[in-house]
């Protein structure tokens, strides 16, 4: 059993009366690709914005390669390799494709100057196939091409832990068969991919274990197979409907 | 007095629009009838969204028709649409925050005079989604997502729309919320709403729709029932994988 | 046919404007008299004078610039100082730098004459002699006198009255029962009132500006704040003061430099008193002049007293021509001690009395005994 | 920011002209020479927090200010004029690092009135801490003995020296890390954090930046003017200014805050000098029109001859 | 004790002029995000609109109340219809250029017109004693004006149609106008409501304090803190920042003298600044 590479344990967030997250612990092994799913409002982004330090944990551990991160700045996750990706797309707006991807690669990336940053900027543009749109500033993007520059970005900050939060929502089936195949290819240069996704598809395609919020707690945790059966998961989450959807397609 | 059944409540012809330099839409046309839902459906920027602005006033069209129960309603202001009787539910809620989930419902009926019919629809929406009644005092961006979503759609049959616009409406939503939504429209078109749905998971749009369109690049490229297109091969390759 | 130029950096808009409009005033009324009749005599011949102004906007940077423009490109010979002893120090250093002889009707604080300024004068007494005249002169007239109040503008001007008085009345045998400074920008008395109310003092001394003292005054009627004396520095030498109070006025004592009531005869364009306070009233329909017209409108005579003994218009013959003024004029004697401020002299101690101005002091030109403030 | 080459020629011949004011103008247009020099540089110091960063800093005046009066005590102590100088740089920026530290927590709005707070919290502490600073009765420093020429000329070459080391620091910011993070931080502070800018540090550093120049004009006015005191020193009007000139020319830009503080000077210049009732209201208009009609600035003028067509 | 009670009176009806001098600035700061540096010559107008009537023709200020808030309101709405709107969805600053330019003619025309004499209206009411306590009635009647106009802005904030689009055109321009609401006209209504707060208190103040061209910058000073204080954009931000405000003056002004009164107000400010940027009671939002 390797060791984890992030380890939250017993992870509270409040704002104000609010339990946004209670007691949360889980751990991921460097290289797994793990699913987390909940209803709407359960805290997922929050739990993410927690991790990379966007919010402070109001009590709890974040264990990141062994060392407690719990008090760290968004700068520092993104030095250390916690990277992530917004729920509503964060660019750059007036600054090119390139531009967006540089910072990551300058400030995350530990690049050593501007022209390096922007070496590795179009590699990792190439890798996202954005390549093409380098030099459009990044507010004329359209919404598909914008969730791509945020990977874009995002890999070029040399992450060991990709955090990403509904990178497929609002793209169609054919859309997302392009976006599956992205994160796979992520996944197998050995960064440790945690997704965030009400897309079914997208989840079960791409993790073999899910993690389940549900009102700030983690109720499930597993594979994903035996989670999608769990009746609590379907009372909260997927509703009869669609588990018995599922269901079909699992006999089929 | 026109045959209701046959001229259609919303009727688009040769419409294009666009941002700027930019042209989005490049000749789209369009019919609901009274007590349809009609779904709206294709790939990401193909312009649902620019499709519904125009409608709605937000833009207004460089070129074709809008009529809508028989006036044309082309380069009208989003105040004069609503008049009309066109609701927009706009893409992400955009719910306002600060204000609560009553004073949101009741924003739908900005322009609408009628007192007691106002109180009467509030009611009526609050018994179509129970949990809005329950947090109406509630801050409304402090709802959950779906909650919001419900509060959208209630504040856009607060204007007593005679055709009800809703953009994505499943977005980012857990699949049981979809399916809870799906319920309340289906109920509301029971009621006899007409509805126009833009709706990126194409399973749900054709489950829920009548009929429906499906765009390109800012085009129709296919139109016709919600069942014959469902079981159309070549569109379940290009939109429907589970 | 050359002129002689003086310029003037005046405050007509912002802050300052009332006395930047003061001066405007009556330095037009003096360059009209005085090349009515010809002009000013240089020696044996006679120039005219131009009188060349800007708006400074009531900023201290804009009074430095506006004096360098005129300076440089106006080519002014003199320069009459603003309102206020700051902007005059301000005014005061770039005449200075350019030898070219200032001259400040309203700065009256020791300050700014003690910076070893050569070419800067001032018309006004020190105004350390409107402090011990008048605690001598209360104590005479009210020996029950214990007390003093004083509420002060931070200001240079004010400030140096509040903490004049405060020292004179504590050289006399008074006890200052509250002393405080208010800033610059305050809306509101209300709070320094009721601290003074609960000392009761005998006397209460408010310095600052027009608009500060009319404000102390009506919140000290509303706070039932009273003393049999109230004075306010210098609140009744204005008649925007007493017309901004109206009844509220009366009973409240002050200092001044000068007083129209005053009988003074000298040399220049108004050779009394009475001749510039008719000019004055017919050129105002009527108003009544303050200090600031009237040490203003006498600063001219300091200019055409060394044009005529110079007979030249040399910069450095004029300095030394004006440092050695010894004249009479309408406004009083003018004469500069060695730091260029006119020398002492008793100042006349004003009070409002049925909404006029009486003058208690110097006894040659009193015209009333102090009252108590009515209740 | 991308500074072509028009830019760097319009600088050039700006400082040009101002530099040689001497050889052929009265003392006055050297003077203002200096004064669009000081404006100038206050601009271009403001442009990296407001321009840059796009926080809406309105500090300038205090920065100003305590230049003024760091410098006027340490001279009155005796320490000669241009230690005294480098010392309230050294001071007021010292100063705005920690300074920043505190407010720059705030966004937007918030920063907006903190730092305009700061103004008037400076100058009411200067004014009531009478003992070291005079309070309102102000400090006097040593006139310089030279002859008015040559006093001009020197303060004139100083202003003009702060004003291009403040450029300097622009263009050589403006390529660096440092340039390539503010100008993130304007766009995207979150999304900034997220790729790895320490925000903190970064704004902490642009806003020492547009004290530090700020404060040099501040000490050498000062002792140019020989008289200081807390109304003329903490100028509201003055905070309010600077970003108006740099908006007037191109906030953001190398050049801008420069062309846009010379043309504000000028006007001023030229409407106070005409228009003895309304040179206010006639300023007042003209900034009214500039809005309007160039909402990008002065130098949009000449982008949008060079730039052609759309792209 | 007798002196805190006075004390605390005196900050009380200080605290709610400044309410009614801050409301209408917070209001078009928070809905246009526009930081209107007119407002202190808007409030010094009503004042001098208030004395001339006075003056010239013995007219109560009381009755000049609802004119002079008609005309502000109709100055405003003009200027937000045919100036303002143009702009007014560029970056804070641009719009704080152009009223900073706006109010520089506003400015350059009074003291044209008006001079900076300081003028006041001498209604000399008197006093009334609670115990130890003395209140002037003039400043007992704009207290109770001030509050009473605050809290008829609450109402229609809170109540009305007009106070609901109002609230939704800051939050989401776009989504208001799928209501149906005109955002322009909202604007300029809005812009209109922060002028008529303005004249309003300047009635007020005409009545209370001297007033003269000079103290417009002293009046948005003041209005900045309150907001800060209170919260930026809602009415009772701006009520409990101007009693706040006006305590804290009040109590520092006793015990510290009045130069560090308004050192105090400031200290508080910053202070909330930089533990609560939302103001004491204000909504998030604005950042
Ligand atoms: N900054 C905040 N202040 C107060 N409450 C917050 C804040 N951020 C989130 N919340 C609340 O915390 C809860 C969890 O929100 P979060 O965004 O983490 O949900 P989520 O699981 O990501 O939901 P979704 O699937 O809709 O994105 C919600 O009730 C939300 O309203
Ligand atoms: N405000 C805007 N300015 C310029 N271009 C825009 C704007 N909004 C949308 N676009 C562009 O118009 C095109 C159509 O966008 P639209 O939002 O209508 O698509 P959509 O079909 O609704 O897509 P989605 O499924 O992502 O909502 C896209 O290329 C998009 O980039
Ligand atoms: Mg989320
Ligand atoms: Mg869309």
């Amino acid at each position: 059993m390797t060791e984890p590479i992030l380890k939250l344990e017993g992870v509270c967030k409040n704002f104000g009366g609010l339990k946004a997250l209670t007691d949360v612990s889980f751990a991921l092994a460097p290289g797994e690709v793990v699913g987390l799913i909940g209803p709407n409002g359960a805290g997922k982004t929050t739990l993410v914005n927690v991790v990379t330090g966007k919010l402070p944990a109001s009590t709890g551990r974040i264990l990141f390669e062994g060392k407690d991160v719990a008090a760290q700045k968004p700068h520092e996750a993104a030095r250390r390799g916690l990277a992530r990706t917004f729920q509503i797309v964060q660019p750059f707006p007036q600054m090119t494709v390139i531009e967006n991807v540089t910072a990551g690669a300058l400030f995350g990336g530990g690049a050593a100057s501007v022209g390096d940053a922007r070496d590795m900027a179009r590699k990792s543009l190439d890798f996202v196939g954005l390549a093409p749109l380098a030099d459009r500033p990044a507010a004329q993007l359209a919404l598909a091409a914008r969730k791509r520059l945020e990977l874009a970005k995002s890999l070029a900050m040399q992450p060991k832990v990709l955090m990403l939060d509904e990178v497929n929502a609002g793209l169609n089936s054919s859309e997302i068969d392009g976006a599956l195949a992205l994160i796979r290819k992520i996944a197998e240069s050995g960064v440790t991919v945690l997704i965030i996704e009400h897309l079914m598809k997208v989840v079960l395609s791409l993790s073999k274990r899910l993690l389940v919020l549900h009102h700030g707690q983690m109720i499930a945790d597993g594979p994903a197979k035996e989670i999608v059966a769990d009746e609590r998961v379907i009372e909260a989450y997927l509703g009869q409907k669609y588990a018995a959807r599922l269901k079909e397609l699992h006999h089929a | 007095m026109p045959e209701p059944r046959l001229d259609p409540l919303l009727e688009l012809a040769g419409v294009t629009s666009g941002y700027g330099q930019i042209q989005v839409l490049w000749g789209m046309d369009l019919a609901v009838h009274s007590g349809e839902v009609v779904a709206l459906v294709g790939s990401n920027g193909a312009g649902k969204s620019t499709l519904l602005r125009t409608i709605s006033g937000q833009l207004a069209p460089r070129e074709g028709t809008i009529r809508f129960d028989g006036r044309a309603i082309g380069g009208a202001k989003p105040d004069a649409v609503l008049t009309a009787g066109i609701a927009h539910v706009p893409e992400g809620r955009r719910l306002f925050r600060g204000l609560t989930v009553r004073d949101n419902l009741l924003l739908g009926a900005y322009l609408r005079t009628d007192k007691d019919d106002i109180a009467r629809d509030l009611a009526w929406v609050f018994e179509l989604f129970p949990i809005l009644a329950e947090r109406q005092r509630q801050d409304a961006t402090t709802l959950s997502g779906g909650e919001q979503q419900m509060c959208a759609v209630g504040r856009g049959i607060m204007s007593r729309p005679k055709l009800l616009m809703i953009d994505e409406l499943s977005l980012g939503l857990s699949p049981r919320m979809v399916e809870h939504l799906g319920e309340a429209l289906i109920q509301l078109n029971k009621a006899g709403q007409t509805i126009l749905l833009v709706e990126q998971d194409v399973m749900t749009a054709f489950e829920l729709s009548h009929r429906a369109y499906i765009m390109e690049n800012g085009r129709v490229t296919r139109a016709g029932a919600s069942t014959e297109l469902m079981a159309d091969p070549t569109v379940s390759e290009a939109y429907l994988s589970i | 046919q050359e002129t002689i130029k003086i310029g003037a950096p005046l405050a007509l808009t912002g802050g300052l404007a009332d006395e930047g409009h003061k001066q405007d005033l009556v330095w037009k009324m003096w360059v009209e008299k005085v090349n009515a009749a010809g002009g000013l005599a240089v020696g044996d011949k006679k120039m005219k004078v131009e009188l060349i102004e800007y708006d400074y906007q009531s900023e201290g940077q804009r009074a430095s610039q506006l004096a360098e423009k005129l300076i440089n490109d106006d080519k002014v010979q003199f320069l009459f100082a603003p309102f206020g002893s700051g902007h005059t120090k301000i005014v005061g250093g770039v005449g200075e730098r350019y030898q070219v002889p200032t001259i400040a009707c309203v700065a009256s604080s020791e300050s700014v004459f003690d910076q070893s300024l050569k070419h800067l004068f001032g018309t006004l007494s020190p105004n350390g002699g409107m402090t011990t005249a008048m605690v001598k002169m209360f104590k005479e007239k009210f020996p029950d006198t214990k007390t003093i109040a004083v509420l002060g503008r931070d200001d240079v001007f004010p400030k140096s009255m509040a903490e004049g008085i405060a020292k004179a009345a504590e050289a006399q045998g008074l006890t200052v029962a509250y002393k405080e400074l208010y800033p610059v920008g305050t809306m509101d008395h209300a709070a320094a009132l009721s601290s003074i109310k609960a000392a009761k003092p005998d006397w209460i001394y408010v310095s600052g500006y027009t608009q500060d003292l009319i404000l102390a005054r009506k919140q000290m009627q509303d706070l039932g704040v009273t003393a049999p004396i109230v004075t306010m520095v210098t609140g009744p030498s204005y008649k925007e003061f007493t017309e901004g109070l109206g009844k509220l006025a009366d009973g409240i004592t002050s200092s001044s430099w000068w007083h129209h009531a005053t009988n003074y005869t000298g040399q220049g364009v108004w050779p009394t008193t009475a001749d510039f306070y008719k000019d004055f009233q017919a050129k105002t329909k009527g108003a009544d002049p303050d200090y600031v017209h009237g040490s203003c409108a006498a600063a001219g005579e300091v200019i055409a007293e060394a044009l005529k003994r110079t007979g030249s218009l040399d910069k450095a013959k004029l300095r030394d021509a004006i440092a050695s003024t010894d004249i009479q004029t309408f406004y009083g004697p003018i004469k500069f001690g060695p730091t260029g401020m006119n020398l002492p002299r008793e100042l006349p101690i004003i009070q409002v009395q049925d909404e006029t101005i009486k003058v208690l002091a110097p006894a040659d030109i009193k015209n009333a005994e102090l009252i108590a403030m009515p209740k | 920011m991308r500074s072509g080459p028009l830019a760097y020629a319009l600088l050039a011949v700006g400082i040009l002209v101002l530099a040689s004011t001497p050889l052929y103008a009265d003392n006055y247009v050297v003077r203002t020479a200096a004064i669009v020099a000081m404006y100038g540089a206050l601009a271009t110091s403001w442009n990296f927090i407001g321009g840059f960063t796009g926080y809406p800093s309105f500090s300038t005046a205090a920065f100003f200010g305590l230049g003024c009066y760091v410098g006027a005590i340490c001279q009155r102590a005796g320490v000669p004029m241009v230690l005294a100088w480098l010392i309230a740089t050294l001071m007021v920026g010292a100063f705005a690092a920690l300074l920043g530290a505190i407010i720059l927590r705030l966004k937007g709005h918030y920063f907006a009135i903190g730092s305009i707070a700061v103004v008037e919290v400076c100058r009411l502490i200067v004014s009531s801490w009478s003992s070291l600073t005079g309070g309102g009765d102000g400090l006097n420093l040593p006139l310089l003995t030279w002859g008015p020429e040559q006093v001009m000329r020197f303060f004139l070459f100083v202003m003009l020296a702060i004003l291009i080391l403040s450029l300097i620091a622009t263009a050589l910011v403006d390529r660096s890390r440092l340039g390539f993070g503010l100008r993130c931080i304007h766009q995207n502070e979150d999304a900034a954090a997220m790729v790895g800018i320490d925000t903190t540090r970064y704004k902490v550093a642009a806003y020492t930046l547009s004290a530090v120049f700020c404060a040099a004009a501040g000490a050498a006015y000062a002792s140019w003017t020989g008289y200081i005191d807390p109304t003329e020193s903490f100028q509201i009007l003055m905070t309010v200014k600077v970003p108006v000139m740099a908006m007037l020319g191109g906030a953001g830009t190398l050049a801008g805050p420069f062309l846009g503080a010379a043309a504000f000077v000028l006007l001023e210049e030229v409407f106070w000098a005409n228009f003895l009732d309304w040179n206010r209201a006639i300023l007042g208009v003209v900034i009214v029109l500039l809005v309007f009609f160039l909402p990008g600035g002065l130098l949009s003028l000449a982008r949008k001859r060079s730039a052609g067509g759309p792209a | 004790m007798a002196i805190y009670s006075q004390i605390l009176a005196n900050g009380l009806m200080l605290g709610a002029l400044y309410a009614c001098l801050a409301v209408g600035f917070s209001l078009v700061w928070g809905v246009l995000n526009v930081i209107n540096m007119l407002h202190g010559s808007f409030i010094i107008l009503g004042g001098y609109l208030t004395w001339f009537a006075w003056h010239g023709w013995g007219i109560h200020p009381i009755v000049m109340l609802p004119v002079v808030g008609a005309l502000l309101f109709a100055l405003g709405f003009a200027l937000q219809k045919l100036v303002i709107n143009r702009v007014v969805s560029a970056p804070v600053l641009t719009t704080l250029t152009l009223t900073f330019g706006l109010d520089m003619i506003l400015y350059n025309v009074m003291t044209y017109w008006f001079t900076a004499t300081p003028r006041r209206v001498q209604l000399d009411l008197g006093a009334v004693s609670l115990g130890p306590v003395t209140l002037p009635v003039d400043r007992l009647v704009g207290t109770a004006l001030a509050l009473v106009l605050t809290l008829a802005l609450y109402a229609v904030m809170r109540g009305s149609n007009i106070g609901r689009a109002i609230v939704a055109v800051r939050m989401d321009r776009s989504a208001a106008e799928l209501m149906g609401i005109r955002t322009e006209r909202i604007y300029a209504i809005t812009f209109g409501i922060g002028a008529l707060m303005a004249g309003v208190a300047g009635v007020v103040f005409a009545s209370v304090f001297p007033i003269t061209t000079n103290v417009t910058g002293t009046y948005l000073g003041k209005a900045f803190v309150v907001c800060v204080v209170g919260g930026l954009g809602s009415v009772p931000g701006a009520l409990v920042g101007g009693l706040v405000l006006g305590l804290v003056e009040s109590l520092a002004g006793h015990w510290f003298g009045p130069q560090q009164a308004i050192t105090a107000g400031f200290v508080l400010m910053l202070a909330i600044l930089l533990t609560r940027p939302t103001g004491l009671v204000g909504v998030r939002g604005y950042e």
